[in-house]
């Protein structure tokens, strides 16, 4: 039960999966003898071989489409593409394919492939690579999705991700790679998808958010609460199926709502979040629904432009504030 | 599907199995005609498009297959499921959307597939079913299964990332794989030499460092047996090739398209004049294995077996709306979690009736 | 100034700038002897002949990766994708090239490129070949992104694009082509981007749509007219930039809105009209914002289930009148 | 960019072009070294990707381009940009992110340019830019214009499938440019065996139906005076080429990678003996074309450019907060058609000012 990091919770369910069941295996560029671009995998090609742990080209149309027939045949690969900016080119397989395969096909032949995939940015990486894609995949009927924030759920949501008959989107986020959590020992240790998790509770407003953004969300709530508002911050875990219900309680009661998200927000992940909500709480909304996103323009290179772009807690700290302002908070 | 390897030879030595391969070609022809048919009577929707021209092609390698092998194809896909012995009663059903069909209405014409048969589709992104079928072709690799993949596709496909990326993968990791290539000389309107600047295509095959390999597309024989050696070499020394076929289609690219800006009459005559079931059967006739009188009696039964399959469907049920929903995940519980997600949005759920009668 | 069907538009705004500019050329398959998939090009091959209207292998990240090479270098490529479906296998090209590069580049060269392409569904075409994928370009900075409804925006707006310095996500539709109307006679009708046009004024409803669910919005819209219910239907014309201010001003007045779309609705297009409408009008919305999309599974091929999925106009229409009830009216 | 093409002898006999040539390998070395040295200083941020030992490759092909030609180049393009010439003060406030840097500060490391002097970029999706570049190629036929395009990229990138893609348009339309594959083993940790099952490169060209030739890519006047050859047929005869140049990078991947792993210290050494600048200095030295103590003095002088380059981007400001928006569309009136669509929503408008310091 001590201390790991995400990228450590993550291999260990990895290396538990992989011993457990033989039909798994992992694929995808760098995993094996490098360790993974962000050594997620290290060590996992020493112990189970090249078999097991495969590497490949710079081909991730190819290996992608690789995996999805390897999971047609009832195997259960778990590719890694080495950033989430890297998988516009195995689009047509992720969207065409692997999403459309079983309803395509009247329900003969299933999907079981895992795509695992950092999303994120922050570290200067510039437009091609600082982008968060996984509300396009939210929106594609087929797919499940799901961005867990921290290790435990890393960990367990990766287990039931391999063990789903199902594509399964598996988005990380290079940032949260070295936070740390505890992860419990239970090798069965699951996390069901589309259920979101309440992360702090609170009473005068929900902010709602997922991956990465929630441990920003966390901040900002310790912050305000140092001011006497007491926020709930939403861990929305899944993205499709997306856990409303849970949402809609804690607007219930705190009567006001921001989400949060690190991609853009036009078209994004929190206006679908916003659309429902209006909906469902309509009745107990004090203040429209507000986003906060990373500013509208490619990723910039430049440090301080970069700053000025992500969506920081400083920013959503400030939407906050103007929020419960509104509310005369 | 049949027995291992054999030479061109060994099939006519075989009576029953020489009759069987031009019985199929026979089938496919007149179930393709039939096919055309009925969509101009609105009865199939969609795109549809005919192999007319193309049975030894497509007949010749799949006869070649053994159990446990698997088998890809493009969207040109009805030949194919024939060939592997779906009923054509299902494939027709599938192509009027009824729920007996062999995707259950859900594919149509471009996505027939017929899993027990190990016929994995009937595919519609041009080139994106290689890399798939490449995966199939390690899953008998990484469980050290003794079958091979073959996989279809067109002469337009080769100009694809996803076509170099697959061949690329299965040659670098020695898979049990052979891509066919069914050269019919143009991808809709563009011949082969406008998308390829190596339109000799079986030339590709040195770029992976794989065995390459052109034949007669239109000759059944050639057909199988190059495809019985290449998949044979493909089980047992894991390793892919490339294989061309050439051959031609009379139609057009599909039932909308009268296939002629882009080619001439005498063009489309001249392959006529090579017409593979015309010349199966004239070789049939030569070696005294079947009479001409033996050949008509196939095209009989043929053609009733077509006239049967398309009553079959016809009296057949369209799938019910409520099952507009189901297939879309594998996992008993998707329905409670997704409806969670339902919740607060009940939109999709209000239509009324559509009018559309069958 | 008789009436032309939305194909003629569009090939008469093609003709007309092919004439008028030598850096405009056409790339696409099937545009030249074969006249385009769906006729659009039909006759402009034997006009300008194969180098201005030049056909391409199957190779649609090639050829719109050569489309965002010869913008920068100052042409102005107007690229079809047979159907948006295609689109996926060169979404890098689209989303990590076209979209960023004048930005990135800090400014020093754009990439004045258009991408014609027809999306929807409705003829049995299946899973693979019946989406509507133009909410995730709208979500990209650095893209513009239009669906024209009719003629005369098709027309308008198709020569915008080309005129416009930036790369133009053009979304035709499928079910469009044959639908007819005026088109101005003058070879200069521009059409602007960003700006939404009432389709119809009315008084108790909103309806928003964009592509040909404008033409069902019309429709349902004069149904409900002889039941004396009075909507107002707002055509977006462009989903980025996106014409807020229009949408806001119509449901000012009507107090209600229902978004219509071809696409799925979960994160999809109305997702952010829910989002912008709440917020921007909290205190005037009677009831909450309204979506109607496809059902949310891969287009099935069989009638009967097609037509179950499709956001027809019994489905608008039912969710508008469902809408009014809980008004009262 | 040099005049047309010259023979090796030719070069040699030019002693200011052959100093030149010296001059560009020593600056692009000290420059990465420094570059190297700024980065762990974190005056850099992001990838960084050094090309120390690939300098003859490079520069070498470089200098072979005509005036008007265009070039495109991977993310490795700190050399690429020296090569045409941009300013080392440019290029190293790039990496520092300062407004007077070559993209002004939005691109990096991966995304240097210059479009003055026909260099269109540094890209960081491999593979990806070569229909881009195909695209460059296809402009100037369109236009009749007498130039080439030469677009260099790794090994690794061949493995993709818009490589393959750009390769086949280029040859079908007759496309005046020369694919540069800058083979230096690796793709991060995977040999060039182990992404291309044709490892022998150059070999590819057939399948495209063009010519394909390797060079020692440590032999700057080799490599020289090959691009000088097939640049002048790109623009002469109009058809693309695939020039393989065989180099090795001393350093990782990255600046984050120890590069040690996936090699032996003594596969590095044995390159570093082949190391291309110390053996045209070598050479410059027995034609007699350079004393050790004229190089010392390139060296010295190179040395001190890099420093000058260095303080002067220090001093150089960052991009202003306010410009984020700057730079997004060409036209002037996109910020009022993007302010309607603002209206109601002006998240992304309210952050406080961030903490960060220089
Ligand atoms: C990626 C992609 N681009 C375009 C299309 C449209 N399309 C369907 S079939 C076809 C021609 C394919 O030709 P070929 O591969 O030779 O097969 P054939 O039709 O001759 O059997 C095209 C362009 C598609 N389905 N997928
Ligand atoms: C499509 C894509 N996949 C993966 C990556 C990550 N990546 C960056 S560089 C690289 C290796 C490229 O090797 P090579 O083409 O040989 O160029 P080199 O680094 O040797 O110069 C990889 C895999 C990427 N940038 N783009
Ligand atoms: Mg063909
Ligand atoms: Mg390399």
């Amino acid at each position: 039960m001590a201390d790991v990091t995400y990228r450590e919770a993550l291999r260990r369910a990895l290396d538990e999966e992989l011993d457990r069941d033989r039909d798994v295996f992992l694929m995808g560029e760098e995993i094996g003898r490098f360790e993974g671009s962000y050594k997620v995998t290290a060590g996992l090609w020493q112990k189970y071989g090249a078999e097991r742990v495969r590497e490949t080209p710079i081909s991730e149309e190819g290996f992608v489409g690789a995996g999805i027939g390897a999971a047609m045949m009832g195997l259960r690969p778990v590719v890694e593409i080495m950033t989430i900016n890297f998988i516009l080119v195995a689009m047509d397989q992720v969207v065409n394919h692997a999403a459309k395969i079983r309803y395509m096909f009247g329900g003969t032949v299933g999907v079981p492939l895992v795509i695992r995939t950092p999303g994120g940015a922050g570290a200067q990486l510039t437009a091609q690579h600082s982008q968060s894609l996984e509300g396009w995949f939210a929106g594609c009927p087929g797919l499940k999705v799901v961005a867990p924030s921290n290790p435990a759920d890393a960990y367990g949501m990766l287990k039931t991700a391999i063990r789903d008959d199902d594509p399964v989107i598996f988005c990380e986020n290079l940032v949260l790679y070295n936070v740390t959590g505890t992860v419990p020992d239970n090798g069965d240790h699951t996390v069901p998808f589309g259920v979101a998790e309440v992360a702090k509770e609170g009473d005068d407003l929900t902010i709602v958010a997922h991956s990465y953004t929630v441990q920003r969300a966390l901040r900002v709530a310790d912050r305000l609460g140092q001011d006497g508002i007491s926020v709930e911050v939403i861990d929305l875990r899944s993205l499709r199926p997306l856990d409303v219900d849970t949402v809609v309680e804690s607007v219930r009661k705190t009567n006001r709502m921001l989400v949060a998200e690190e991609g853009w927000s036009t078209f994004g992940v929190g206006a679908e979040l916003a659309a429902r909500i209006q909906r469902a709480c309509f009745d107990d909304l004090d203040a429209p629904v507000e986003r906060v996103g990373a500013a509208e323009v490619p990723m910039p290179y430049s440090k301080p432009l970069e700053l000025a772009a992500l969506p920081l807690e400083s920013k959503i700290e400030a939407a906050a504030r103007s929020l419960l302002r509104e509310c005369g908070l | 599907m049949a027995e291992p390897a054999v030479t061109r030879t060994a099939v006519l030595d075989d009576r029953e199995h020489a009759l069987r391969l031009f019985r199929q070609m026979a089938l496919v022809r007149r179930f393709e005609e039939r096919t055309e048919e009925q969509y101009t009577r609105a009865r199939i929707g969609g795109y549809c498009h005919l192999a007319i021209g193309e049975e030894a092609a497509s007949i010749g390698a799949i006869d070649a297959l053994d159990e446990g092998d698997a088998l890809f194809a493009s969207y040109r896909d009805h030949a194919t499921a024939l060939a592997v012995g779906s009923p054509p009663a299902a494939v027709m059903a599938e192509l009027f959307g009824k729920d007996t069909g062999v995707a259950r209405g859900r594919g149509g014409s471009m996505h027939l597939l017929d899993v027990e048969r190990r016929f994995f589709g009937g595919w519609g992104i041009v080139g994106a079913h290689l890399p798939i079928a490449t995966g199939a072709a390690l899953a008998f690799t990484y469980r050290d299964e003794p079958h091979a993949v073959l996989c279809q596709f067109g002469d337009g496909a080769m100009a694809t990332g996803a076509y170099h990326e697959a061949l690329n993968l299965a040659s670098l990791w020695n898979l049990p794989i052979v891509f066919q290539v069914i050269n019919n000389q143009y991808g809709m309107g563009t011949r082969v030499d406008q998308s390829n600047a190596e339109p000799e295509l079986a030339k590709h095959g040195a770029t992976y460092r794989i065995h390459g390999e052109r034949v007669d597309g239109n000759d059944v024989l050639a057909v199988r047996e190059a495809a019985a050696r290449l998949l044979a070499q493909a089980r047992e020394e894991r390793r892919p090739s490339l294989f061309e076929t050439v051959t031609y289609r009379y139609r057009g690219h599909s039932v909308a398209d009268a296939g002629k800006v882009y080619r001439t009459p005498e063009e489309v005559q001249s392959w006529r004049e090579r017409d593979p079931i015309t010349r199966y059967g004239l070789l049939l006739g030569e070696r005294e294995i079947a009479t001409g009188a033996d050949l008509e009696t196939i095209w009989d039964e043929v053609a009733a077996e077509v006239k049967d399959a398309i009553s079959e469907a016809l009296a057949a049920s369209f799938p019910s709306r409520d099952s507009l929903y189901e297939h879309l995940y594998g996992d008993d519980e998707w329905r409670e979690q997704f409806g969670r997600m339902a919740a607060g949005a009940p939109f999709g759920e209000r239509g009324e009736e559509p009018e559309w009668q069958t």
